[in-house]
C-alpha cells in the first residue's frame, strides 16, 4: 500500500552506467511490470527499489518519503526470486516464518496464523512440514510467494518468478499470481520479465526499458496500440510488428512503416507483393511469412488454418488505420 | 543479472550517501576481518618482520637486544685483499645455501611431480564405482594422517638396512641384490626422502584432484561413449582439461608445503649434505650455530624465494584463485 | 669415604636450614631416559625430603640437537620456568652467558673432581657447570668369537681391521652371512665428531682445533686415520654404517651380527640383558691405538653436567640442587644403579662400586686415555666446528674424496670460520 | 564374440582390482607394520616378520601408564578442538567479509592470506616465541592454540571464502529482505549450508593441529602442557641411546587411530566439501 517515486535515478557499476537516469511513478495498489531486453536494467531497477543495490544518484520516495539509504527489510517490501532462493535446511514453514521471527514482537501463535493463512491463499498448506528439496518447481515457487505474503508487505517485488518454470506451470503461476493481485488489491506489485506475454497479461501497467532509461510506461493496450517508439513497438505483441522500409514506407511519409501481421490481409488487389517462404499452422491462427525484399520476412496473421505453399505469390494490404509511422529516429509520426 | 551482488562499487561515483545496508555491511565486515587480521598480524606478521630485521643484524641468539644494523652484511659483503683480489662472502655466495636451494626445489618439484602422476591415479580409481570403494577411499587417507613425526621414525625404521623391512622385501622378491642402505648415502638419501613424502603426501592430493574429478558432469562422459572416443582419449580430452584447475590449485598447496619441508628430513636424514634443505639450513643456523643473523638472512631468503615460484607459478599457470572477481 | 659422609652430612645441614629459610619450587630439564629419568626422580625425592624445595622433571627429546636448540631458544627469551639445565659436556662455552658462575658455590667440591672435567666447565674462569657423570667409549669385542679363531683382543687400528675380516669372512663361510667385522657411528651428527676424534687423536693427528685455538686437523696422520676407518666401509662396516647412530650399530652387535663395536658403557648392560642373544659373550677394551710418534689409545669424553639458570627466579635454591646433583653420594648411587661413570675420582677405588658394577674401576683406564672435544677452544662455534668436521670425514667414509683432500677443504673452511679469533 | 569380450572384461576387472589392493597395501602397510611392531619387544624386535608372531599389550601399558602419556592425549584433544573452533569462528565471519561484501583492496587481503600460508615456521618461530612470551601464554594450551592459527587460519579462510563465494547469492538477498543482519545471515542461513566445507576445513585443521611438533616442543616446557607428537619424540628407552621402537609404534598407533576414525566418519563429507567449495579453479 504505498507509492512510489523514482527521480532521475542513476546506477553504475564500475565504469558501467547501467540506469541512466529513470523517472517512474508506480501507484498505490497497482500491478507494474518491468519488461525489456536483457541487459536493459529492469532487474537492476527492481533492485534499486527494494533496496539491495544501493543508488548512484537521484531520490527514491515510497509514499513521498526519501529512501534512498533504508535498509530493505524496513521498507515494507517483500520479494520473490527468480530462483525461488528458499533456504534448504529450513522447512517450508520455517522458510515463511523467518522474517518475521527475526522481526522483533511477534508471538509465536500470531506467526502461525500468518503461516498458514498465506499458506491456505497458495494451497501449500499440506507441505508445511517439508523441506524444500521435497518439492516441486512450482511448489517451491509458491512457497516462495507464500513467505513474502507472510511479511504482509506493502509493495511486492518478483524478479522474473516464472523464467525457471516449464511452459504449463508458467501459465498456472501466471494466473494464480493475477488472482493474488485481485486478492491483494491494496499492494503495490512490481514484476520484472523479458517475455511480453507476462507482461501484457499481468500488468496494470507496463514500463518498457532499453538500456537503462524508460522507453515508454503506460497500459498494455497503450503500448500495444501507441508505442511511443519503434522499439516499443517491436516488443510489445506477438507475433513481432512487421517493419518495412524504403520505397514503400515512403509512399505513406515516414522513414519505417511498422505493421501488425494481425492487421494486413491477403487481396487480390493487394498493394505490396511477397513470395510465401513458410507457413506456421497454429490451428486457431495461422502464420504467413512472406519475402518482400526487406531485411526480415513479413508476417501475416490469419485466422483459421490456412496453409500456403511456398514460393506462392502473394498480394496484401495494411489496414490503414493501423499504421504506425516512425520517423528516421524511431519516433512516431503522429 | 544474477551475479551481480549486492554490493556497490566504491570506486567511482561512490553515492552521497552510503545506504543503512551498505553501511551495516562494510561495518560488519570490518567487525569480522579485525580480529583475523590481528591474529594473523601478531601470530604471523610481527615475528616475520622480527626475522628479516634480524637479517639485517648481527645478531646472536644469546643477546638479541645487543643486535647491531649491518645492512646486507649478511646476504653479501666483500673485503679487498692486499693483492687487490676482492673475496665476496654472505648467504648470496655461500655454496652450501645454494646446494641447500638446489636440493629444496629439486625436491619439491621431484616429489610434486610424482603426487600429481599418482595422485591422478589414486583419484581416478576411487572416482571408479566399484565394491569396497568406502574402504579404499578411507585406507588411502592413512599415510596423510599420521602424524609426519611418527611417520618419519616408521619410515626410518622400515628403511634401515639391516633389520628394515624394506630392504628384506626386495632381496625377497629380487628387486635389490643386496641391502641398501637407504638414508646412509648421498645417491639414495634423496630417494629414501622422496619415497617417504610421496607416500604421505599423495593422498591429500588424490583427494583434491578427485574433488575436482566429482565435479565432471557424467554425460560428458556418455557423450564420449557415444562417440566412441577411447577411454585414453578421454582421458587427455576430457578429464584432465576438465579438471586441470582443481589440480593447479592441488599443486600449489603441495609446492608451498614442499619448499617449506622440514620435520621428515630433520627427523630421517638430518645432516645428510645431500637432502639439507632450506628449512633445516635455517635451523641449524638459528638454533644450533651461533648465527642467528645469518639464519634469519635464511628464512628471509627462502620466504622471498617460495614467493617468487609461488608468483611465477600463478602467472605461467594461469591459476585462478578466486573465481574471478565478482 | 669419611670424608664423604661429612660432607654431605654437611650439605644437607647446610640445605635444610636454608630449606626451612623459605621452601622453592624448581624445575630442572633433562634430556634423560626411562631408567635415567626414573633414577633422577628418586634422588630428587631425596632432595625434597632434606630441603622442602620442590623440583619438577622437565623431560626433554633424548635427541642432543633438539635438547640444544630448545635451551638455546629458552635462555635467549629469559625463560623463568627452568631453573636447571642437564648440560651436555660441549655445551659449556655456547651457554655460558645464561648460566650462573659456580665457582663460589662450588669452591669446596671442585677438588674432588677430575680437574680435566671441570676444566671443561669453566669458561673464561667461570664454573658454568657441576659435573653429574661422564662417559667415555670403549672397544667392544665378541670373546667368544676371538677365542673360537684364537685372536687376541686388537691393540692397534690396524690389527683390528685385519682380525675383524679374518673373523668375519671365516663366520661368514660358517654361514653366518649377516656377520660384520666392525660397527660404529657413521652417521653425519656429532657422534661421528667422536668416532673420528679417536681415530685421529689415536695417530697422533691432534684433536681439530688445539687448546691454543690453532686448526691442527691438516696433518697426514689425521688423513691416515680416516682413510683408514674409510676402508672399512662395506669391508669390515655394512655400507649402512654412514647412517648408524648409537642405537642402529647397537642392534647389528646385540643380534650378534658383529664381531667389533664402538659404544658408550649403557651397551654394557644392554648387551647382557636377559633376551640379548650375546649375554656374556662379549667384553669391553680401550679403544684401539694408531700408529705413529704419537699414537695412543683415545676415547672421546662425554658426560652430563648440571648448570643454573641465571633467570632463575631462586638461584639459592636451584644452586643447592645443582651441587646436591654432582655430589659424591649422588654419583655413587649413579654408579650403582645407572653404570654411569663418576666425575669424583675417589669413587674409583669406592668398594661398593667395584664389587657392583666391576667394570667402572676398570673404565678409568679408558677414561683417563678421553681426549675432549674442541668446544672449548672454539666457543660458541663449536657446533658449526663439528659440523664441518663430520661432513668433511662423512664425505670420506662415503668415498667423496680422499681424507687429505678433504681436510684440506676443512682446513679452509675452519680458518674462514675462525676469522680473527674464535 | 561374447566368450572373448567377457574375457577381456574379466581382464579388466582383475586389472583394476590388482591396481587397487596395491593401492591399498603400500597405503596401509607402513601402518600395518607399526602396529606389528607395537606387539613385539627385546630383541623380537630387530628381527623381520610380515605376520604378528606374538602378541603383548605390553608396549602399550607401557606407554599409557608412563607418566603424562594420558594427560598429554587430552591436551592433544583439547588444544586441537580448541584451534579448530577457533579457526572455523574467524574464518567463517571473515570469509563472509572476504567473499560477500566489496569493499577496496580485498583482492589485496586474499592475496596477503595466501601469502602467510608459505611462511616458513622456521621463519617466525624465533618472533613467535617473543610474542607468546609477551602475551604471558607460554607454557600453556593457549600457547599452542594461538600459534597453529598461522597454518589453520590462512588455509580455513581461503576455503570457506571460496565456498561461500559459491552459495547463491539471492538466498542471503531473500535473507537481507527478510531483515537479517550478517551474523544471522551467517549463523542461520550460511552455516547450516556450509557443513561439508566446515567438516573438511575443521577436519584439516584438526589434523594438522594433532600432529604439529615444532611449536608443541618450542612452546610448552612441562609435562602436563605437552601434546602427542611431543610426547612420543620424548619416549625414551632404559637409557640415552636406546630407542624403544616398540613404545614409539604403540604410541603412535594411539595416536593414528583416533584420526583414522574421524577420517573413517567424515570421508564421504571431506570430498564433498572439498567439490564444493576447496578447489574451484
Amino acid at each position: 500500500m504505498a507509492s512510489i517515486e523514482l527521480r532521475n535515478v542513476r546506477k553504475s557499476f564500475g565504469m558501467v552506467d547501467v540506469i541512466k537516469g529513470v523517472d517512474l511513478e508506480v501507484r498505490k495498489g497497482e500491478f507494474m511490470v518491468f519488461v525489456g531486453p536483457s541487459g536493459c536494467g529492469k532487474s537492476t531497477l527492481l533492485r534499486l527499489i527494494s533496496g539491495l543495490e544501493d543508488i548512484t544518484s537521484g531520490d527514491m520516495l515510497f509514499d513521498g518519503k526519501l529512501v534512498n539509504a533504508l535498509a530493505p527489510s524496513k521498507r515494507g517490501i517483500a520479494m520473490v526470486f527468480q530462483s525461488y532462493a528458499l533456504y534448504p535446511h529450513m522447512t517450508v514453514y520455517e522458510n515463511m516464518a523467518f522474517g518475521l521471527t527475526l522481526e522483533k514482537g511477534h508471538a509465536k501463535e500470531e506467526i502461525r496464523q500468518r503461516v498458514e493463512k498465506a499458506a491456505d491463499m497458495l494451497q501449500i498448506r499440506q507441505y508445511l512440514d517439508r523441506l524444500p528439496k521435497q518439492l516441486s518447481g512450482g511448489q517451491r515457487q509458491r512457497v516462495a510467494i507464500g513467505r513474502a505474503i507472510t511479511r504482509d508487505p506493502k509493495v511486492f517485488l518478483f524478479d522474473e518468478p516464472l523464467s525457471n518454470l516449464d511452459a504449463a506451470l508458467r501459465v498456472a503461476t501466471r494466473i494464480e499470481i493475477a488472482k493474488l493481485h485481485e486478492e491483494m488489491n491494496q499492494v503495490t506489485m512490481i514484476y520484472v520479465t523479458h517475455d511480453q506475454v507476462e507482461a501484457m497479461t499481468l500488468a496494470d501497467r507496463i514500463c518498457v526499458l532499453r538500456d537503462g532509461l524508460v522507453e515508454q510506461v503506460g497500459t498494455p493496450m497503450e503500448l500495444y496500440e501507441r508505442p511511443d517508439s519503434i522499439f516499443v513497438a517491436g516488443f510489445i505483441g506477438s507475433p513481432k510488428m512487421n517493419f518495412i522500409a524504403g520505397d514503400k514506407a515512403e509512399k505513406y511519409g515516414c522513414a519505417t512503416l511498422g505493421i501488425r501481421g494481425e492487421h494486413m490481409d491477403i487481396k487480390n488487389d493487394g498493394l505490396w507483393e511477397g513470395t510465401v517462404i513458410h507457413t506456421e499452422n497454429l490451428g486457431a491462427d495461422s502464420y504467413v511469412y512472406l519475402d518482400m525484399g526487406q531485411e526480415e520476412p513479413v508476417v501475416v496473421r490469419l485466422d483459421g488454418a490456412v496453409t500456403y505453399q511456398s514460393g506462392t505469390v502473394l498480394k496484401v494490404s495494411p489496414q490503414d488505420e493501423r499504421i504506425h509511422r516512425f520517423d528516421a529516429a524511431g519516433k512516431p509520426i503522429r | 543479472m544474477t551475479t551481480e551482488t549486492l554490493a556497490s562499487s566504491t570506486r567511482v561515483a561512490a553515492p552521497k550517501v552510503k545506504s543503512e545496508l551498505m553501511q551495516q555491511r562494510i561495518r560488519a565486515a570490518r567487525l569480522f576481518l579485525i580480529p583475523m587480521l590481528v591474529a594473523l598480524a601478531v601470530v604471523a606478521g610481527w615475528p616475520l618482520l622480527r626475522s628479516i630485521y634480524f637479517s639485517f643484524t648481527d645478531a646472536s641468539l644469546s643477546n638479541l637486544e645487543a643486535a647491531q644494523w649491518v645492512g646486507f652484511g649478511n646476504y653479501l659483503r666483500w673485503t679487498v685483499m692486499e693483492s687487490g683480489a676482492v673475496r665476496y662472502r654472505g648467504l648470496l655466495v655461500d655454496p652450501a645455501w645454494w646446494n641447500a636451494v638446489w636440493n629444496t626445489v629439486r625436491f619439491a618439484f621431484i616429489s610434486v611431480a610424482f603426487e600429481a602422476v599418482l595422485g591422478m591415479v589414486v583419484a581416478l580409481v576411487l572416482n571408479a564405482e566399484f565394491k569396497g570403494r568406502g574402504i579404499v577411499r578411507a585406507a588411502i587417507l592413512i599415510p596423510w594422517a599420521i602424524p609426519t613425526i611418527v611417520s618419519a621414525r616408521m619410515w626410518s625404521w622400515m628403511l634401515n638396512d639391516q633389520f628394515g623391512i624394506l630392504n628384506d622385501l626386495g632381496m625377497r622378491l629380487g628387486l635389490l641384490s643386496q641391502k641398501v642402505a637407504w638414508t646412509a648415502t648421498a645417491d639414495t638419501a634423496m630417494t629414501a626422502v622422496l619415497i617417504v613424502d610421496i607416500w604421505k603426501t599423495t593422498p591429500f592430493m588424490a583427494l583434491l584432484i578427485l574433488a575436482g574429478l566429482q565435479m565432471i558432469p557424467k554425460d560428458i562422459y556418455e557423450a564420449a561413449e557415444i562417440d566412441g572416443v577411447h577411454p585414453v582419449k578421454q582421458f587427455f580430452k576430457i578429464t584432465l582439461p576438465l579438471v586441470r584447475p582443481a589440480l593447479m590449485v592441488a599443486i600449489i598447496f603441495r609446492l608451498l608445503d614442499a619448499l617449506r619441508i622440514f620435520d621428515l628430513i630433520y627427523v630421517l636424514t638430518p645432516n645428510s649434505s645431500a637432502t639439507k634443505t632450506m628449512s633445516v639450513m635455517a635451523r641449524e643456523n638459528l638454533f644450533d650455530f651461533d648465527k642467528f643473523a645469518y639464519g634469519s638472512a635464511m628464512s628471509t631468503m627462502l620466504f622471498t624465494i617460495i614467493a617468487v615460484l609461488t608468483i611465477v607459478y600463478i602467472w605461467l599457470g594461469q591459476v585462478r584463485f578466486d573465481g574471478g572477481d565478482r | 669415604m669419611t670424608l664423604n659422609k661429612m660432607l654431605v652430612a654437611m650439605l644437607t645441614s647446610v640445605t635444610l636450614v636454608a630449606g626451612a629459610a623459605q621452601a622453592a619450587e624448581l624445575s630442572i630439564v633433562s634430556g634423560d631416559t626411562g631408567n635415567g629419568l626414573e633414577f633422577l626422580r628418586g634422588q630428587l625425592d631425596k632432595f625434597e625430603a632434606s630441603t622442602g624445595h620442590k623440583v619438577t622433571i622437565v623431560p626433554m627429546p633424548s635427541s642432543t640437537t633438539d635438547q640444544f636448540g630448545q635451551y638455546k631458544l629458552w635462555l635467549a627469551a629469559g625463560n623463568t620456568d627452568i631453573d636447571v639445565y642437564q648440560t651436555d659436556v660441549i655445551w659449556a662455552p655456547q651457554l655460558a652467558d645464561q648460566f650462573l658462575d659456580l665457582t663460589d658455590a662450588a669452591k669446596d667440591v671442585v677438588g674432588q673432581h677430575f680437574p680435566s672435567i671441570i676444566e671443561s666447565q669453566t669458561v673464561n674462569g667461570k664454573l658454568v657447570a657441576l659435573p653429574a657423570f661422564t662417559d667415555a667409549p670403549a672397544l667392544y669385542y665378541r670373546k667368544d668369537l676371538l677365542e673360537k679363531y684364537g685372536k687376541s683382543v686388537p691393540k692397534t687400528w690396524t690389527e683390528l681391521t685385519a682380525t675383524a675380516k679374518e673373523v668375519m669372512d671365516a663366520e661368514r663361510a660358517a654361514g653366518n652371512a649377516e656377520m660384520w667385522g666392525f660397527v660404529f657411528q657413521g652417521n653425519a651428527y656429532e657422534g661421528l665428531t667422536c668416532d673420528a676424534l679417536e681415530w685421529v687423536k689415536s695417530y697422533g693427528g691432534g684433536q681439530i682445533v688445539e687448546a691454543d685455538g690453532s686448526i691442527s686437523i691438516n696433518n697426514p696422520q689425521a688423513a691416515k686415520a680416516i682413510d683408514l676407518a674409510a676402508s672399512w666401509i662395506g669391508t669390515i662396516s655394512p655400507q649402512g654404517n654412514l647412517a648408524y647412530m648409537e642405537e642402529e650399530s647397537r642392534g647389528v652387535w646385540q643380534l650378534g651380527n658383529a664381531v667389533f663395536h664402538r659404544n658408550w658403557p649403557y651397551a654394557y648392560s644392554l648387551g647382557n640383558g636377559a633376551d640379548s642373544p650375546i649375554a656374556g659373550k662379549f667384553d669391553v677394551a680401550p679403544l684401539p691405538a694408531g700408529e705413529g710418534p704419537d699414537a695412543r689409545s683415545a676415547a672421546t669424553l662425554g658426560g652430563w653436567n648440571v648448570a643454573v639458570s641465571k633467570y632463575s627466579p631462586d638461584p639459592e635454591a636451584a644452586i643447592q640442587l645443582a651441587l646436591y646433583l654432582s655430589s659424591a653420594e649422588v654419583q655413587k648411587e649413579r654408579a650403582l644403579n645407572q653404570s654411569n661413570l663418576p666425575t669424583i675420582q675417589s669413587l674409583y677405588d669406592d668398594a661398593d662400586i667395584a664389587a657392583k658394577q666391576p667394570i667402572i674401576p676398570s673404565w678409568k683406564e679408558i677414561f683417563q686415555n678421553a681426549v675432549p672435544r674442541p668446544s672449548a677452544p672454539t666457543q660458541v662455534k663449536y657446533n658449526e666446528v663439528s659440523s664441518l668436521f663430520w661432513s668433511a670425514v662423512h664425505a670420506t667414509l662415503s668415498g667423496n674424496g680422499t681424507a687429505a683432500q678433504n681436510l684440506e677443504g676443512l682446513e679452509a673452511d675452519l680458518t674462514d670460520l675462525k676469522g680473527s679469533a674464535w | 564374440m561374447g566368450a572373448t569380450f567377457n574375457l577381456w572384461k574379466l581382464i579388466k576387472w582383475t586389472l583394476f582390482y590388482i591396481l587397487v589392493t596395491f593401492i591399498v597395501v603400500v597405503s596401509v602397510f607402513p601402518f600395518y607394520y607399526a602396529i606389528l611392531t607395537s606387539f613385539k619387544s627385546g630383541t623380537a624386535l630387530f628381527q623381520i616378520n610380515y605376520w604378528p608372531t606374538s602378541f603383548s599389550l605390553d608396549n602399550y601399558f607401557n606407554v599409557l601408564n608412563s607418566g603424562s602419556f594420558p594427560r598429554n592425549l587430552l591436551n592433544s584433544i583439547f588444544v586441537a578442538s580448541v584451534t579448530v573452533i577457533l579457526a572455523l569462528f574467524l574464518a567463517i565471519t571473515a570469509s563472509f567479509a572476504l567473499a560477500r561484501v566489496r569493499f577496496r583492496g580485498r583482492g589485496l587481503l586474499l592475496l596477503t592470506i595466501l601469502g602467510v600460508s608459505m611462511f616458513p615456521q622456521m621463519a617466525v618461530l624465533a618472533g613467535l616465541f617473543e610474542v607468546i612470551r609477551a602475551l604471558g601464554i607460554y607454557n600453556t594450551p593457549w600457547a599452542l592454540i594461538f600459534s597453529y592459527t598461522i597454518f589453520t587460519l590462512p588455509f580455513t579462510v581461503w576455503v570457506l571464502t571460496t565456498f561461500m563465494r559459491d552459495l547463491p547469492v539471492e538466498i542471503e538477498e531473500a535473507a537481507i529482505v527478510d531483515g537479517a543482519t550478517p551474523w544471522v545471515i551467517i549463523t542461520r542461513v550460511f552455516m547450516p549450508l556450509m557443513w561439508p566445507a566446515l567438516v573438511t576445513t575443521g577436519l584439516l585443521a584438526f589434523i594438522g593441529a594433532w600432529n604439529e611438533f615444532l611449536f608443541a616442543l618450542t612452546f610448552t616446557a612441562n609435562n602436563d602442557t605437552r601434546t602427542v607428537p611431543v610426547a612420543i619424540a620424548l619416549l625414551s628407552g632404559s637409557t640415552q641411546y636406546e630407542i624403544p621402537w616398540g613404545n614409539i609404534m604403540a604410541a603412535s598407533v594411539i595416536v593414528t587411530v583416533p584420526l583414522v576414525i574421524l577420517v573413517l566418519i567424515f570421508q564421504r563429507k571431506i570430498v564433498s566439501g572439498l567439490t564444493a567449495g576447496g578447489v574451484k579453479g
